[in-house]
């Protein structure tokens, strides 16, 4: 999507490749930031011309170039983030976001005055509708006033109208902002001017920006993932498949606490999380209600993983249209 | 203007080279002073995207929209009209051609497909025919209002794309769903090179020919030659105006369609790296003239290919591939205009 | 002061890329003395006048004002020194305020432009001068004397001493040339120094106090009004004494080719609009349209020619009604049209000669319905074309704007006359030719006549319409204000009727 | 009112990024060029601001910086079109091509990074979070009757006015039309790249690639939107900042309107001032727009 040091998605990948490339330099490693979605089957085929092996396509929107490109090329491996395809020479991986943006939300919930939480998204798409929603049921959990803001700036990187969106977020008296965008640093700058906090997402490095009003944030970090790939690969035994994992296998990374959040606060969310990871809480669990009231997860049954593709709705209790 | 002569050819042919010459020169300086080896770089460069039969599969599949917007922008041109509006004509035609390829019935193969291109051209046209329809009248310059009409038409597509016609289960990237295979451009040879560059190559010959040898062609240039000439042997001025607009929306639509058939096979937002623009370079590169939207259709899809090998080879940040493509405008455009093709 | 010329123009010589337009001429103009210029369209006479403003720049040669030798190399030089100039073709910005427009030219304006002041100021000079102007107009809304009172305007704030004014009376109808002469002597006894270059003859003779006659980018001479003659003033400009052109003996005209009947158009801008025109043209009669220039004849010729909209009134081509047709049906029924000026009239300026021919009619040489052209057929029908009207052929692949204005008028007449056709429309067709192109149209339109054809000439040129023209009519703000048998009148009645001094009588 | 009052805030802190490169643009495009570079100039102001107020810490010295490089850059254009002839939109979008690539190559090093930003001060009276702006702001809102003061009441206003409607004219009374457009395009370059620089160093206090987001193209939209004239410019300013917050206050309260139909507003808006005075005015636009001049030979 972007550029490689945007303290954001692009970012993580970037710096997984590099972590891939200081554990084996035997391996050579092609590097291409900035492709627009149109272009990617063009950079991706003359990748492969110059003899790459295994691709990481790292960008959402990559997913159909690749798949293209794959089948030209049944001896070329790719593995795309957050694909929901397979095929012979092509896996998926990601990190399962959504389920981790949850303890974001119950720090949220917990340091709220004005029980209102500003939410800015670049566009309105699934994942970003699961963060959100996760943000917010993680809110209602240790608070049930909480109702949250949804916006959308319509690009994934139009600094400008971040701003603006997050600045009609502390107008409507929103005092924690959640996000995802392809970096959210001005938000941070924002946030920090008006004095509101915010959570980070998708890298922990925009904590630098605002350290004051941090309360917390995600990291994507896909840790060994990239070596553990490359290594199947080079020994044959890779096969295409699915791969989620979360904050267990060191896909995410749950960031510090800020200076401002009371350790009562801290001790709520860690313990949050230790249930997340022993498997004992569930945050897509039903019965959950869109807007309208709708029961979109009947009772007795969670979404997992994998249904994290089909959020096109918003849970009761968030403003904001999901379109 | 008319003949293609090679006495008229020979000079612009040697002049093209200088500048190429000249242009790589300045950035091989510039890639020697962030520290890169331009020799390598630029035998890289050909290595991968000329003498390799995939590379220049994709420098020829990069051309086709080149070729038809260039040809989107010629046309109207020749009748004395500038239509800065080829992107925005790309991305209507596009969206045009997505409705028929998602919403008719299911078609024959070729059916199915010839539907869908038309569709597209008339998109585009469509699109083009409210600035022509505008000029024809005498109320609104064309050149503003196909550059206005840019900004709108991304709009348009952002709202079927996020709207209506999202498909449910791409929820995590705005786009419609897949074409069927039945509205798709073949593609040939296991590479990218597809349907569209011939279809470029085909109305690149047409053009030629009918302007330069038709009655159409010889009424639409008198028209773009001396309106008012034109309007006093009789010629209908104003409907040439609308029909140059509209056939040259028409072209830059089918660059828009054949791009998403061929490429993408879905509509999403960012099909078009400003080919809309390119194109308008490409035609004015080239004054209209078919060998040179040919000859400079290839060179820039060349270098905006090149510009990725640039990246992967030589670690170049993309942006530079722009200021390769600037050097090169800048060259040309340092080179002084004949009166007589001012316009 | 004494008799140092205030200006002189010493050897100077211009060359434009296809011809020398000054060829080492040399000009004097004393102090306190009206210089007319005279000569042929392209003798050099504008081109003189911009170099001594510094418009262009000589080749060679010096200039001298007031004795003293200076480089003009910009029009500010030349403002310094005081000298003056009105363009041909008005310098003024139509978008921009009269004040604004002699503000633009004021040596010394402030930085800070206060339009109170400014419209003072300019108030006070138009009364002083007698040149009745509103400051805050916008020039786009001035009829053509409000322009020229603009320029002279202009001229006079700026402290210029040597006043110059190219072809100053083309545009102007008689009283207002009365005027502007008497504005002239004016100035000439506040002590300016004035050079007017004019076409007229008599203009030069009765406001000069010299003339000086250029032809082919050289000086013929300079003389005195009082030691001249027409005939010898003539003879200067064109060397050669030209045979007139003469239409054979009146005889009884055929029937009516086309009528117009109470035909009326709506004002466009400052244009009037047609009024109740009634006018019949008979196979094989020339019937000339006199008038001053934006009285309506150009829309006369646009009515006719079903390019402008009649409101009112009805228009009869060969007995048939054509108030309604396109210009296209127009043409194919037989209406050809020579205008003034072909490079923006009538040709496409870079089209070969073969494709400026092939235009016409292009239906007719159309092929499979407009895919293909038959070049063969147009080039045939161009040859056969030249051959009938006695001309030589031009080059066919030569552009259009490469050609002489004289060589396009043949191409357009070959175009217009070399097919079936019954009625011709001439528009200015000798307007700004040389003397020899302008004889070859004027044979062309006489020998259409022979032929029984109608023509309908509409033209300036009061001489040109008394020797060619069966009937002269005279149109005056849109309307037909007299008729006239050239026979059995003579210029000056004819001119008063232009002007509205007179009424006509049939 | 609350909601009203950040809506006026909002809008009028949008407006000022797209005010600058507008009404540098009403004076080129009033001495004749159309200049369709102005979005690389800006990208160029925006990664030039932020890098050299990174390395210096100074925002100031930031903002300088950037005017600098606009000028310089638009001299590029202005001599290309000038002194070469060159035609004027293909000269634009080969700017527009240079500034995306050179801000890309100068900003690099400083993606991700954070520079000091300008200094807010709250507009008089105003105690809360509104009407707080950095000097820029101000800066713009003042340079419209400033520069409006330049065209209709100057001597240089007059000439920049009438080398636009016609340079042989202008020439003819002694001005240099090639002096008056390099003016122009120098003013029009700087000012393009304030604008950006006002993005990266005012409003977001970071630099990422393409950050304008189409901002230099909409500033020609708004160019014709006021008819040239730097005082109508504000409204169509305005009318663009205000239609952005607008669409984003209203999802925050939970509207549903596309967003998509309220950023077409301003192009709406101006094709319809587009057809109501072009059929109506004459000699709205200036009249040499777009051609070359060929000097007097
Ligand atoms: N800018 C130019 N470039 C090329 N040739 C020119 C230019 N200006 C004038 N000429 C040519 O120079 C010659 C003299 O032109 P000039 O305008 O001085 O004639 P003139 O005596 O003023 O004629 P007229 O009576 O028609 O105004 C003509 O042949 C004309 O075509
Ligand atoms: N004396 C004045 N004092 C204040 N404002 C003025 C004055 N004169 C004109 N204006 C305003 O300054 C602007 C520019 O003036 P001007 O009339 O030259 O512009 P214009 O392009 O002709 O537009 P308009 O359609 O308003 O005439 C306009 O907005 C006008 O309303
Ligand atoms: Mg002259
Ligand atoms: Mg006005």
């Amino acid at each position: 999507g972007g550029t490689k040091d945007d303290a954001g998605y692009n970012q993580s990948q970037y710096e997984a490749l590099m972590a891939l490339k200081a554990k084996m330099p035997c391996v050579e490693i092609l590097f291409a930031e900035n492709v627009p979605a149109g272009e990617a089957e063009a950079v991706l085929e003359n990748m492969i011309l110059q003899g790459a092996k295994l691709l990481f396509p790292a960008g959402f929107a990559y997913m159909f170039p690749a798949l293209n490109v794959a089948k030209r090329h049944p001896d070329v491996i790719f593995m795309h983030p957050g694909g929901y395809m397979l095929a012979n020479n092509f896996g998926t991986y990601f990190s399962n976001v959504q389920f981790a943006y949850y303890l974001l939300g119950v720090a949220a919930g917990l340091m709220t005055k004005t029980n209102k939480l500003g939410f800015v998204g670049g566009m309105p798409t699934a994942f970003v509708l699961g963060n959100c929603n996760a943000f917010h049921l993680g809110a209602r959990a240790v608070n049930p006033n909480v109702t949250t803001y949804f916006v959308v700036t319509g690009a994934w990187l139009d600094r400008a109208k971040e701003v603006a969106a997050t600045q009609a977020l502390i107008q409507q008296g929103c005092d924690v902002i959640g996000s995802h965008l392809d970096s959210p640093i001005a938000l941070a700058q924002t946030c920090c001017e008006a004095g509101v906090f915010f959570v980070g997402y998708p890298s922990l490095a925009v904590q630098k920006f605002c350290p004051e009003y941090w309360l917390t944030g995600l990291g994507l970090t896909w840790g060994d993932f990239f070596v553990e790939i490359a290594q199947q690969v080079l020994a044959g035994t890779w096969k295409p498949a699915h791969i989620r994992r979360g904050l267990e296998a060191g896909f995410l990374t749950l960031g510090e606490f800020g200076p401002k959040v009371p350790e009562e606060v801290k001790r709520v969310v860690l313990e949050y999380k230790e249930k997340l990871a022993r498997g004992e809480l569930q945050p897509f669990a039903g019965p959950i209600r869109d807007q309208a009231g709708n029961v979109r997860i009947p009772e007795g049954t969670a979404w997992g993983p994998l249904d994290m593709g089909k959020f096109d709705w918003l849970a009761e209790g968030i403003v904001g249209s999901p379109k | 203007m008319r003949s293609l002569g090679w006495t008229r050819l020979g000079w612009p042919a040697l002049r093209l080279l200088l500048t190429v010459a000249i242009v790589l020169g300045v950035f091989g300086l510039f890639l020697w002073a962030l520290g890169k080896d331009p020799i390598q770089a630029y035998r890289d460069t050909f290595r991968l995207n000329l003498l390799n039969p995939r590379g220049l599969a994709g420098v020829l599949a990069r051309m086709a929209p080149l070729l038809l917007t260039a040809l989107g922008v010629a046309l109207p041109f020749r009748s004395g009209l500038i239509n800065v509006g080829a992107e925005g004509q790309f991305l209507m035609g596009a969206l045009a051609g997505t409705w028929a390829a998602l919403n008719l019935p299911a078609l024959p193969w070729g059916l199915h497909l010839a539907l869908v291109l038309l569709a597209g051209m008339g998109g585009g046209a469509l699109w083009a025919a409210i600035p022509g329809a505008l000029r024809a009248l005498g109320w609104v310059n064309e050149t503003i209002a196909t550059l206005l009409l840019n900004y709108l038409a991304p709009l348009v597509v952002g709202y079927f794309v996020f709207g209506p016609w999202r498909a449910p289960e791409l929820a995590f990237y705005p786009q419609t769903p897949e074409f069927p295979a039945s509205a798709r451009l073949p593609l040939w040879f296991g590479t990218r090179l597809h349907l569209g560059f011939f279809l470029g190559l085909f109305f690149l010959l047409a053009y030629a020919y009918l302007v330069s040898r038709s009655r159409w062609g010889l009424e639409l240039r008198a028209v773009g030659g001396n309106p008012e000439a034109a309007r006093r042997l009789g010629l209908p001025v104003e409907r040439w105006i609308l029909a140059a607009m509209v056939l040259g929306g028409a072209l830059a639509g089918l660059a828009g369609i054949t791009e998403v058939a061929a490429v993408h096979a879905r509509l999403k937002l960012d099909i078009s790296p400003g080919y809309g623009f390119m194109g308008f370079l490409v035609n004015w590169l080239a004054f209209a003239h078919p060998v040179g939207i040919l000859v400079m259709s290839f060179l820039l899809a060349f270098i905006a290919s090149s510009g990725f090998t640039l990246q992967i080879t030589q670690r170049l940040p993309y942006a530079a591939v722009n200021v390769l493509m600037a050097l090169i405008l800048f060259t040309v455009l340092a080179k002084p205009l004949a009166r007589e093709v001012r316009r | 002061m004494g008799d140092t010329p205030v200006l002189r123009l010493v050897e100077i010589t211009k060359r434009f890329p296809h011809v020398v337009a000054n060829d080492r001429v040399s000009l004097e103009l004393l102090p306190g003395e009206i210089h007319a210029l005279l000569g042929e369209n392209g003798a050099g006479k504008s081109t003189l006048v911009k170099i001594a403003y510094g418009f262009y720049q000589a080749d060679s040669g010096e200039i001298y004002v007031h004795g003293k030798k200076v480089d003009i190399s910009s029009p500010r030089d030349a403002r310094r020194l005081g000298i003056g100039l009105v363009f041909q073709g008005f310098t003024l910005i139509p978008a921009l305020t009269v004040a604004e427009n002699v503000a633009l030219f004021l040596a010394e304006l402030p930085w800070v432009v206060r339009p109170r002041d400014l419209h003072r100021a300019l108030r006070e000079a138009s009364r002083r001068y007698g040149l009745e102007l509103d400051p805050a107009t916008p020039v786009w809304q001035l009829s053509v004397g409000e322009q020229q009172r603009v320029e002279l305007l202009k001229l006079l704030l700026a402290n210029a001493r040597i006043l110059i004014f190219d072809e100053p009376t083309k545009v102007l109808v008689p009283h207002e040339v009365e005027n502007l002469f008497r504005v002239f002597q004016g100035l000439r006894e506040d002590g300016y120094s004035l050079i007017f270059i004019t076409h007229k003859l008599r203009e030069a003779l009765t406001c000069a106090d010299r003339i000086t006659v250029m032809r082919q980018g050289r000086v013929v001479g300079t003389v005195r009004p009082g030691e001249t003659s027409e005939e010898a003033l003539l003879h200067m400009m064109f060397g050669e004494r030209l045979g007139e052109v003469v239409r054979a003996a009146g005889r009884e005209p055929g029937e009516p080719i086309l009528e117009l009947r109470g035909v009326c158009t709506k004002p466009v801008g400052t244009a009037p609009g047609l009024a109740d025109v009634d006018l019949v043209v008979r196979a094989g009669e020339i019937v000339g349209v006199a008038g001053v220039s934006g009285n309506g004849q150009r829309e006369l010729g646009d009515a006719i020619l079903g390019l402008l909209r009649i409101t009112r009134g009805k228009k009869l081509f060969l007995g048939e009604d054509a108030t309604r047709w396109p210009p296209r049906r127009l043409i194919q029924k037989g209406v050809a049209f020579v205008p003034e000026d072909p490079l923006a009239m009538a040709v496409v300026p870079w089209f070969s000669v073969l494709e400026n021919l092939g235009l016409l009619d292009p239906r007719r040489f159309s092929r499979l319905g407009g895919l293909g052209l038959d070049w063969a057929g147009v080039r045939a029908h161009l040859q056969a074309g030249f051959a009938r009207l006695g001309l030589n052929p031009l080059p066919e692949q030569a552009r259009a704007a490469t050609l002489s204005g004289g060589n396009l008028q043949r191409l357009v007449l070959v175009r217009e006359l070399s097919r079936p056709y019954h009625l011709v429309v001439g528009l200015y067709p000798t307007r700004g030719l040389d003397v020899r192109s302008a004889n070859a149209v004027r044979q062309a339109l006489l020998a259409a006549r022979e032929e029984g054809k109608g023509v309908l000439l509409i033209s300036e040129d009061l001489n040109e319409l008394f020797s060619l023209s069966d009937r002269i009519v005279v149109m005056l703000r849109g309307r037909l204000v007299g008729e006239f048998r050239p026979e059995a009148a003579n210029l000056t009645e004819v001119g008063r009727c232009m002007t509205g001094a007179g009424v006509g009588h049939a | 009112m609350n909601w009203f009052l950040s809506w006026i805030s909002g809008a009028i802190l949008y407006a000022a990024p797209i005010l600058f490169p507008t009404l540098g643009e009403v004076v080129e495009q009033r001495t004749g060029m159309v200049n369709l570079g102005l979005e690389g100039l800006m990208l160029l102001g925006a990664s030039v601001g932020f890098s050299v107020s990174f390395v210096t810490r100074n925002a100031w010295l930031g903002v300088l910086a950037a005017a600098g490089v606009g000028l310089v850059a638009n001299l590029i254009y202005a001599g290309l079109v000038v002194h070469r002839r060159a035609h004027q939109l293909a000269a634009g979008l080969a700017l527009m091509f240079f500034g995306i690539g050179m801000s890309a190559l100068i900003g690099k090093p400083y993606v991700g990074q954070m520079a000091p930003g300008l200094p807010k001060y709250a507009l008089a009276g105003s105690q809360s979070l509104l009407f707080r702006y950095d000097p820029l702001v101000y800066l713009a809102f003042l340079l419209a009757p400033l520069l409006w003061f330049l065209l209709f009441r100057t001597r240089f206003g007059l000439w920049l006015r009438a080398v636009g409607e016609s340079p042989a004219i202008a020439y003819a009374a002694g001005v240099s039309p090639n002096a008056v457009r390099y003016f122009a395009a120098a003013l029009a370059g700087t000012l393009a790249a304030v604008g950006g620089a006002h993005l990266s160093l005012g409003i977001t206090g970071t630099w990422s690639e393409g950050m304008t987001a189409g901002r230099g193209f909409i500033a020609i939209a708004l160019v014709i939107f006021s008819r040239w004239n730097p005082l109508r410019a504000i409204a169509g300013a305005l009318l663009f900042g205000g239609a952005v917050v607008l669409q984003l206050q209203l999802q925050a309260q939970g509207v549903g309107i596309s967003p998509f139909f309220l950023d077409m507003l301003p192009y709406v808006l101006t094709l319809l001032v587009l057809l109501v005075w072009g059929r109506g005015v004459r000699h709205v636009a200036p009249a040499s727009l777009g051609r070359v001049y060929f000097g007097t030979e």
